[in-house]
C-alpha cells in the first residue's frame, strides 16, 4: 500500500485542482450560486467532467480517468476548501463506483458528467439502511415501488436515483433500483436546505421498475449498495476535511490580522492553545481520510472500518473548526456578509449525510470488539 | 412581611385586576407581543395602548425610577411584589425599551437635571424609542477602541464614524453613543457618552443579515452629523468611558439571564421529541444530552443561588461574568444537541431549528464574548496575576 | 423552603467546622494515617461525636443534634477540603438517615458515635443495588445470609452492617438487614484503597439473620434503603464538592507563586481561563450540592432528582479540578511528598462510591423525560 | 531495492539467526528484560550477557555510530532493515541507555576528538550507564532557569545545586547536566553542558515516590563537587543551551512514541473487558470509550503518516510536538476510561490498574508539558503572533 502521503501524481493532481477551483469555483461563487437559488453551476460541472474529475473512479473503457478512490478523495478535499457545489459525489463517487462494480453500461455517461444520478437511500431522520420500509411490491417480471425517501442528496436535479426499496423480510430482503426519475409515479420536493444544495423529499407511487432496473441482485441491495456507500462516505469525510482546511485558514488569517487591544487578537496565548489543539485534530483527521482512501483503493473489501473512522473523525474535526471559527472571528463571523457561517452550515449537513458521527464510531467500536 | 408592603400588594393586586386587558393575559413573549414605542411605533391591538397608557399612568412602566419623570417610586421591595402579581395575572410588560434597561439608569446616574426632565419622561411614556451605539467594526471586544468622531465646531459637534451591532437602529428615534471627542488622549479616555437624534441628516442604517437569517441588527453610518452642544453628552466630557462601564453590567445581566432559555419554554425532552425513535440507540447522543440536562439544571440552580447571594446582601460582583460565560456555552451545546438529535429533519430551513441554532452562536459573542468573560473571572474574581 | 446560601446558623457551623478541621484534621493528619497503615483516627472521631456531628441527623429524643441534611453536607464539604477520614458519611449519614426511618433504638450509639455501621450493598464493579443477588435464605423464623459484598466503606472497621439481600424475585425481594459483625460466618477482608480508607469485601456463609435484623419490611429492603442511600449520596456529593474547593485553592495558590519564564505561571492566559473555566463549574456544582441538603430537608420524598443531580455534577467537578490541579502543578504534583495525588485518589473513589457519573446522570434524564 | 541491500537484509538475517540466543526470542520488553548495561549492572541472564557482547562485537548496539567508537556505521537505510530483521526475529535491543539515546548524539555534534574516544566506546560497550541532569525544582517547563552553578576554582569547577527527575540517577555512573557557568549572562546564556562522575564524593541521590507508587525519578544533589576540568564540558563554555535544545528534540520523539503504547500492548477492549458486563448500559462511558477508540486508531494512522512524511524528505519540524500533546493527551483519557469502567475494582492497588492510571497523568508534564507543546504548534507551526 502507499504511504499516506501524496504521491508525486497526487501533488499535482492536488495543484492542479486548487489552481482551478480557487480561479472558477471560490467560495463567492457558491455566494452567487446560493442568491441565485441554484444548488449548482451545470458550466462548471462540465469543466469538472472535461478534466476527468467524473470519470475519476471509472474505468478507461468506459471513458473514466481511473484515478482511484485517494485521488477522488483529493479532488473532494480541494471542493470542500472553497465549497463548490457540484453533483461529484453523488454521480462521479457513489454512482460510479456502485455502477462499476454491478457493471452497468451507464458509466460512460457518468464519466462524461451528462448522466446526474442521485442516492436515495434513508426514510427517517438517521441514516439507516437496513431500517428501510420502501415497499418493491413484485408484479408481473418487474416490482412496483412505493414510499417516501428523504434527505436525498441531488435529488431533485438528477436524472436517475438508485434507491433501496425492501423486497422482502430481513437483511436479505432489500433490493437496489435504478430508477428513471422521470418515471410516473415519482415525485420530489426540493427541500429549502441550510447549506444551500439539492437535498429532497422523493415520493414514489407505485413506480413501475422492471427487472433491468435491479441493480446488482434481487435481495442483494445492501452488498449492491457497500460499494458506493463506503466511497461516498469516503469522500464525503474528504471533502469535510478540505472544508475544515478552508474555515481554519480563513480564520488564522484572520487571528493574525484582527486587532483588539492594542494586539493582534493570535497573541493571547488562549486562542493560541485552542488553534493549537484544532491543529492536531486536523492532522489527526487528515491521516484518517488519506488512509481510507489508500484502503478503497487497495484492500476494498476490508475498508469499512478505515471509511467509518474517517468519516467519524472528519465530522468532529469539522464541527469543531467552523464553531471555533465563528467564535474566534467574533460579530463579524455572524454575519450573512461573512464566508463562515457557510462553512458552518456545510459542515452540519455533511455531519449527518451518509451517516453521522454516532453512527460511524459505533461501526468502528464494533469492529475493534468494543 | 410589614402590613405596608401586604397593603401594597393588595392594591396593587387589584389595580392590576381592574386595568389589565383580557386580550393581554398569559400571551406568550415575543417580537409579535412586545411593546417598545418610540415616534414610529405601531401598537399591536387597541388592548396594547391602553395598558401602556394605564401603566404609565400609574408609574408602572419604569416602576423604580422617580415620580416626577413618570416612574413609580417603588422600593426595592415593592418592585418584586409587583413582579410576583404581574406574573400571577399574566399580564405583559407594557413597555420595553434600551431606553429603560439602559439610558434611564445611565441619566439617573450621570444626567444633569435638563437632561433627566427632557428625556425622562419621554422614555417612560414610551414615546422615544432609543439605540445603543457601542460596537464599532474595529472596536468589539475592545470597546475603548472607538474610532467614530465628534469635532468640536464651536455650536456643533461633527459626528463622522460607523456603529455596528446596533439593534433596532431602524425602528429608533435617537441613539446614545460612544464617540471620540479627544483623538490625542489614551484610550479609554477621550472618549463622550453622546444622544443623538437618528433623524438628524447625515444619520442612516442599514440592517445586518446573519447566518441565520433576518436580525433586528444594524449598522449606523455618520457621514458629517451636526449635533447641537447643548445636552449631548452625559457625564463629564471625555469620560464617557465611565458611564458606558457603568451600563455594562445592565447589558450583561440581561444577556446572561435571558439568552439561557432554560427554564421558561420547552424542556430538551420537548424540544428532541422520544430519543429512542429519533436518535436510537445512538450513546454519543445520549450522553451528551444526558449530560446537558444535569448541566443545564445546575445552572439554573446556579442563576437562584445568585439571586439568593444578591439579595441577601452578599453581592455576586465580577462572578456574574461566570453566569454570562456558562449560560451561553450552555445554550449552544444545547442547540447543537437538538440539531444531532433531529438530524437530517433539522437541515430544512422550515423546520425552524437551524436558525436559532445558528443564532445561538452569537450568544457568547454578544455583551462581551466568552473570552472576556474567562479574563474578567481570571482577573477580578480569581485574582491570578497580569505577569 | 431556605435559600441556596448558607443560613446564619450554617454559616456559624461552617467556621466552626473550618476552625476544628484545619487544627486538628488537616491533609497532613490524612497523611499521617495512611503511612501509618490506619483508614481513620478513632481519638478524632470521638472529638466530632462530642460536637455533635455524628448525631447531625438524628432526633434530640435519641441524643442527636438534628441539623438536617444542609447541615451534613457543610460538616461533609468542610471534611472534604482536608481529606479528614472519618466513619462520618458511613455512620452519621447512612445508618443514621436509615434507622431514623426505620426507627431503630440504636440511633443513640450512633449519636454517641460508639455504633461504627457499614452499608453493604453492591456485588459487582458498578454500583447497582437492584441487581443484588446476594442470598436470605428463610429458615426457622429468621434467614440465612450467603454471598459476597464488595466496595463495602468502613466495612473492615464497623461494629455493624446494613446489608441488603435477595428474599424473593424481582424489586420487591429485596430485603436490609442490621447485622452485627461479629456474627458467625460473616468474615471480611480489607481492600488496598488507593484512597488509603477502609473499603473490604465482605463473605457471609450462611450468616444468621432473625426477624429483629430486617429493618423495615421483609421485601421492602429498597424502600428502607432509600433514606439513607439518598442522604449518603448528597453527603458524598458535598464531599467531593469540598475536595474540589480544598485542591483548587492549592492549585490557585500555586498559580500565583510559582514562576516560570519569569512570569508567574497564573498570568498565562491559557491556565487562566482554564481556571476560569473551573471557577465555573465549581460554583455551578456547589448549587446542586446545596440544593440537594435543602430539598432533603424539606422535600425528602421528591429528592432522588435533587440528589442524582448533585452527585454526577460533584463527580464530574471534582475529576475536573484534579486533573487540572495535578496538570497546573506540573512535575511537583506527581510526587507524592506533594498533597495533590490524595485529592485526584479520594476523587475517583468518591466518583465509583454510592453510584458513578453514568448511574446518577442516567436517573436525572430519566426524571426529566429523556 | 539496490542488490546491495538485499545481501545486507541476508547477511544481517543470518547473523542474527546464528547469534541471537533462543532465550531473549520474543520476550516482553519491560522492566525486568530490559538491558541498560553500566559498572553496577547485573545481567538478569548469560543470554542477555550473551546477546550484547555479540552485538556489540558487531557494532549494533549503536549502529548509526562510526565503527571506530564501537558503532555500525550503518546508512539509514540499513538500520532500517536492521530493525525489520530484528523485530522479524523477536529480538530484544541489546542495550538501551541515555548513552545511546542522548548523550552519545550530543558527543557526536558538539564533543572535541578527546570527548568521543573517551566516551563513546563505554557507551557502546555498555560499560557506562548515564543519567541526565536538566529538571530543577526552579526550572521544569522553563528548562533556562538553571541554578545549580559551577565556579571556575581553576584546575576544577565546584559544583552545588540539585537537579530533579534525573531517572535512575541512583543506578547510573556518570551524568551529563546542565550546570550555570556565568551568573551574570542572560538566562539562555551562562549554561554548560557538564560531564560529572556520580561517584564523585558530594554527589548523592534520593529516589522519588511518585503519586503512582515507586518510580525510576531520583533527586540528585551536589554538594560542592569538584569535577576536573579537563573534557569537562561539551561543546562551547556557556552554550550548553544549544547542547540541550538539540538533544531535547530526540526526548519528545522518545516520549510523544513511547507514551501512548497504542499500537502495541493490550487494545482497548481488552484492557476494559466486554463493557456490556462491566459497565452496563452506561452511554457516557460507553461515547467516551467510542470516542477514544476513533481518536485512537486515527493517532496511529498519525504517526504512520508523520514518520512518511520524514521518510519521503518532507520533514515533520515542529509539528511533532503536536504528536507528543496529542499522545499523551489521550493516553490519559484512555486510562481514566479504563478506571471508570471497571469501577470499583480498578480502585483497589492490587489489581494493577490504578498505579498506570496516576502515572498517566505524568505524561503530560514530562519531556515538555502540553502548555509548552501548544506553545511551539501556536508559533512555530501556525505562526501565530506573539503581540
Amino acid at each position: 500500500m502507499e504511504r499516506l502521503v501524496d504521491t508525486e501524481d497526487e501533488g499535482m493532481l492536488r495543484d492542479a485542482a486548487r489552481g482551478f477551483l480557487d480561479e472558477n469555483a471560490p467560495v463567492s461563487a457558491f455566494r452567487t450560486n446560493r442568491d441565485a437559488g441554484r444548488a449548482f453551476d451545470p458550466g462548471l460541472w462540465r469543466e469538472m467532467a472535461q478534466m476527468g474529475w467524473a470519470g475519476v473512479l471509472i474505468g478507461e473503457d468506459h471513458g473514466g480517468a481511473d484515478m482511484g478512490h485517494r485521488a477522488a478523495g483529493i479532488l473532494a478535499e480541494e471542493m470542500g476548501r472553497t465549497l463548490a457545489a457540484s453533483p461529484f459525489l453523488s454521480s462521479a463517487v457513489i454512482a460510479a463506483s456502485t455502477m462499476r462494480v454491478a457493471g452497468s453500461d451507464r458509466l460512460s455517461q457518468i464519466a462524461e458528467g451528462t448522466a446526474l444520478y442521485a442516492l436515495a437511500v434513508d426514510e427517517g431522520p438517521k441514516h439507516a439502511p437496513d431500517l428501510t420500509a420502501m415497499e418493491a411490491r413484485p408484479e408481473g417480471n418487474g416490482f412496483r415501488l412505493s414510499g417516501r425517501k428523504v434527505f436525498v442528496a441531488d435529488g431533485a436535479s438528477a436524472d436517475r436515483v438508485l434507491v433501496l426499496a425492501r423486497s422482502g423480510e430481513g437483511e436479505e430482503g432489500l433490493t437496489l433500483f435504478d430508477i428513471d426519475t422521470a418515471r410516473a409515479g415519482l415525485a420530489h420536493t426540493a427541500a429549502d436546505s441550510i447549506d444551500a444544495r439539492d437535498f429532497a423529499t422523493l415520493d414514489f407511487e407505485n413506480v413501475e421498475a422492471t427487472g433491468e432496473d435491479v441493480v446488482g441482485e434481487v435481495g442483494g441491495g445492501l452488498a449492491a449498495l457497500a460499494p458506493g456507500l463506503r466511497a461516498g462516505q469516503a469522500a464525503l469525510a474528504a471533502e469535510l476535511s478540505g472544508l475544515t482546511a478552508g474555515i481554519s485558514a480563513m480564520t488564522l488569517g484572520y487571528l493574525k490580522e484582527r486587532k483588539q487591544f492594542d494586539r493582534t487578537i493570535g497573541s493571547f496565548q488562549a486562542l493560541q492553545h485552542r488553534a493549537a489543539h484544532l491543529f492536531a485534530e486536523i492532522e489527526v483527521t487528515a491521516s484518517a481520510v488519506a488512509h481510507a482512501g489508500r484502503v478503497l483503493d487497495h484492500e476494498p473489501e476490508r475498508a469499512q472500518l478505515a471509511v467509518s473512522l474517517a468519516k467519524a473523525r472528519a465530522t468532529q474535526t469539522a464541527k469543531l473548526a467552523v464553531m471555533e471559527g465563528v467564535q474566534m472571528h467574533g460579530g463579524i463571523g455572524m454575519t450573512d456578509d461573512y464566508d463562515a457561517g457557510f462553512f458552518m452550515k456545510r459542515a452540519r449537513v455533511g455531519a449527518e449525510w451518509l451517516g453521522d458521527y454516532g453512527h460511524h464510531a459505533a461501526i468502528v467500536a464494533a469492529m475493534r470488539g468494543l | 412581611m410589614p402590613d405596608r408592603l401586604e397593603d401594597f400588594r393588595k392594591e396593587i393586586a387589584e389595580w392590576i385586576a381592574e386595568n389589565l386587558p383580557d386580550a393581554l393575559r398569559g400571551q406568550p413573549r415575543n417580537e409579535d407581543t412586545i411593546c417598545w414605542g418610540g415616534r414610529k411605533w405601531e401598537f399591536r391591538s387597541q388592548a396594547q395602548k391602553d395598558w401602556l397608557e394605564r401603566c404609565h399612568a400609574r408609574g408602572l412602566t419604569c416602576p423604580r425610577w422617580p415620580v416626577e419623570y413618570g416612574g413609580g417610586g417603588l422600593s426595592r421591595n415593592e418592585e418584586k411584589i409587583l413582579r410576583d402579581e404581574m406574573d400571577r395575572a399574566g399580564a405583559p410588560s407594557p413597555l420595553d425599551s434600551f431606553g429603560i434597561w439602559m439610558l434611564g439608569p445611565a441619566l439617573l446616574q450621570f444626567g444633569t437635571p435638563e437632561q433627566k426632565a427632557e428625556h425622562l419622561p419621554e422614555i417612560t411614556a414610551g414615546r422615544i424609542r432609543w439605540c445603543q451605539g457601542y460596537s464599532e467594526p474595529g472596536a468589539g471586544s475592545d470597546l475603548a477602541n472607538v474610532q467614530t468622531r465628534a469635532e468640536d465646531m464651536g455650536d456643533h459637534w461633527l459626528v463622522n464614524g460607523q456603529k455596528i451591532w446596533t439593534s433596532y437602529a431602524d425602528k429608533a428615534d435617537k441613539i446614545f453613543a460612544l464617540v471620540r471627542t479627544d483623538r490625542d488622549a489614551p484610550k479609554h479616555l477621550g472618549i463622550s457618552f453622546m444622544l443623538i437624534d437618528m433623524e438628524t441628516p447625515g444619520v442612516s442604517t442599514r440592517p445586518i443579515r446573519l447566518i441565520s437569517g433576518a436580525s433586528p441588527f444594524c449598522e449606523t453610518f455618520f457621514d458629517n452629523v451636526k449635533v447641537p452642544k447643548e445636552g449631548a453628552i452625559v457625564g463629564e466630557m471625555n469620560r464617557g468611558w465611565d458611564v458606558a462601564k457603568y451600563l455594562l453590567t445592565h447589558e450583561r445581566e440581561m444577556i446572561g439571564g435571558g439568552s439561557g432559555g432554560l427554564t421558561s419554554g420547552a424542556t430538551l425532552s420537548e424540544m428532541i421529541g422520544d430519543m429512542d425513535m429519533v436518535a436510537g440507540a445512538d450513546p454519543v447522543i445520549r450522553a451528551q444530552a444526558m449530560e446537558l440536562e444535569v448541566d443545564s439544571l445546575a445552572f439554573c440552580l446556579t442563576m437562584e443561588r445568585y439571586k439568593d447571594m444578591a439579595e441577601s446582601g452578599a453581592g455576586v460582583g465580577h462572578a456574574s461574568a461566570m453566569l454570562k460565560y456558562y449560560g451561553t456555552e450552555l445554550n449552544k451545546r444545547r442547540q447543537e444537541i437538538i440539531m444531532s438529535t433531529r438530524g437530517s429533519e433539522a437541515l430544512d430551513w422550515g423546520e425552524g431549528l437551524a436558525a436559532p441554532w445558528l443564532r445561538s452562536k452569537a450568544n457568547s459573542i454578544e455583551g462581551g464574548t466568552s473570552e472576556v468573560m474567562l479574563d474578567i473571572v481570571s482577573k477580578r474574581v480569581l485574582e491570578l496575576p497580569s505577569k
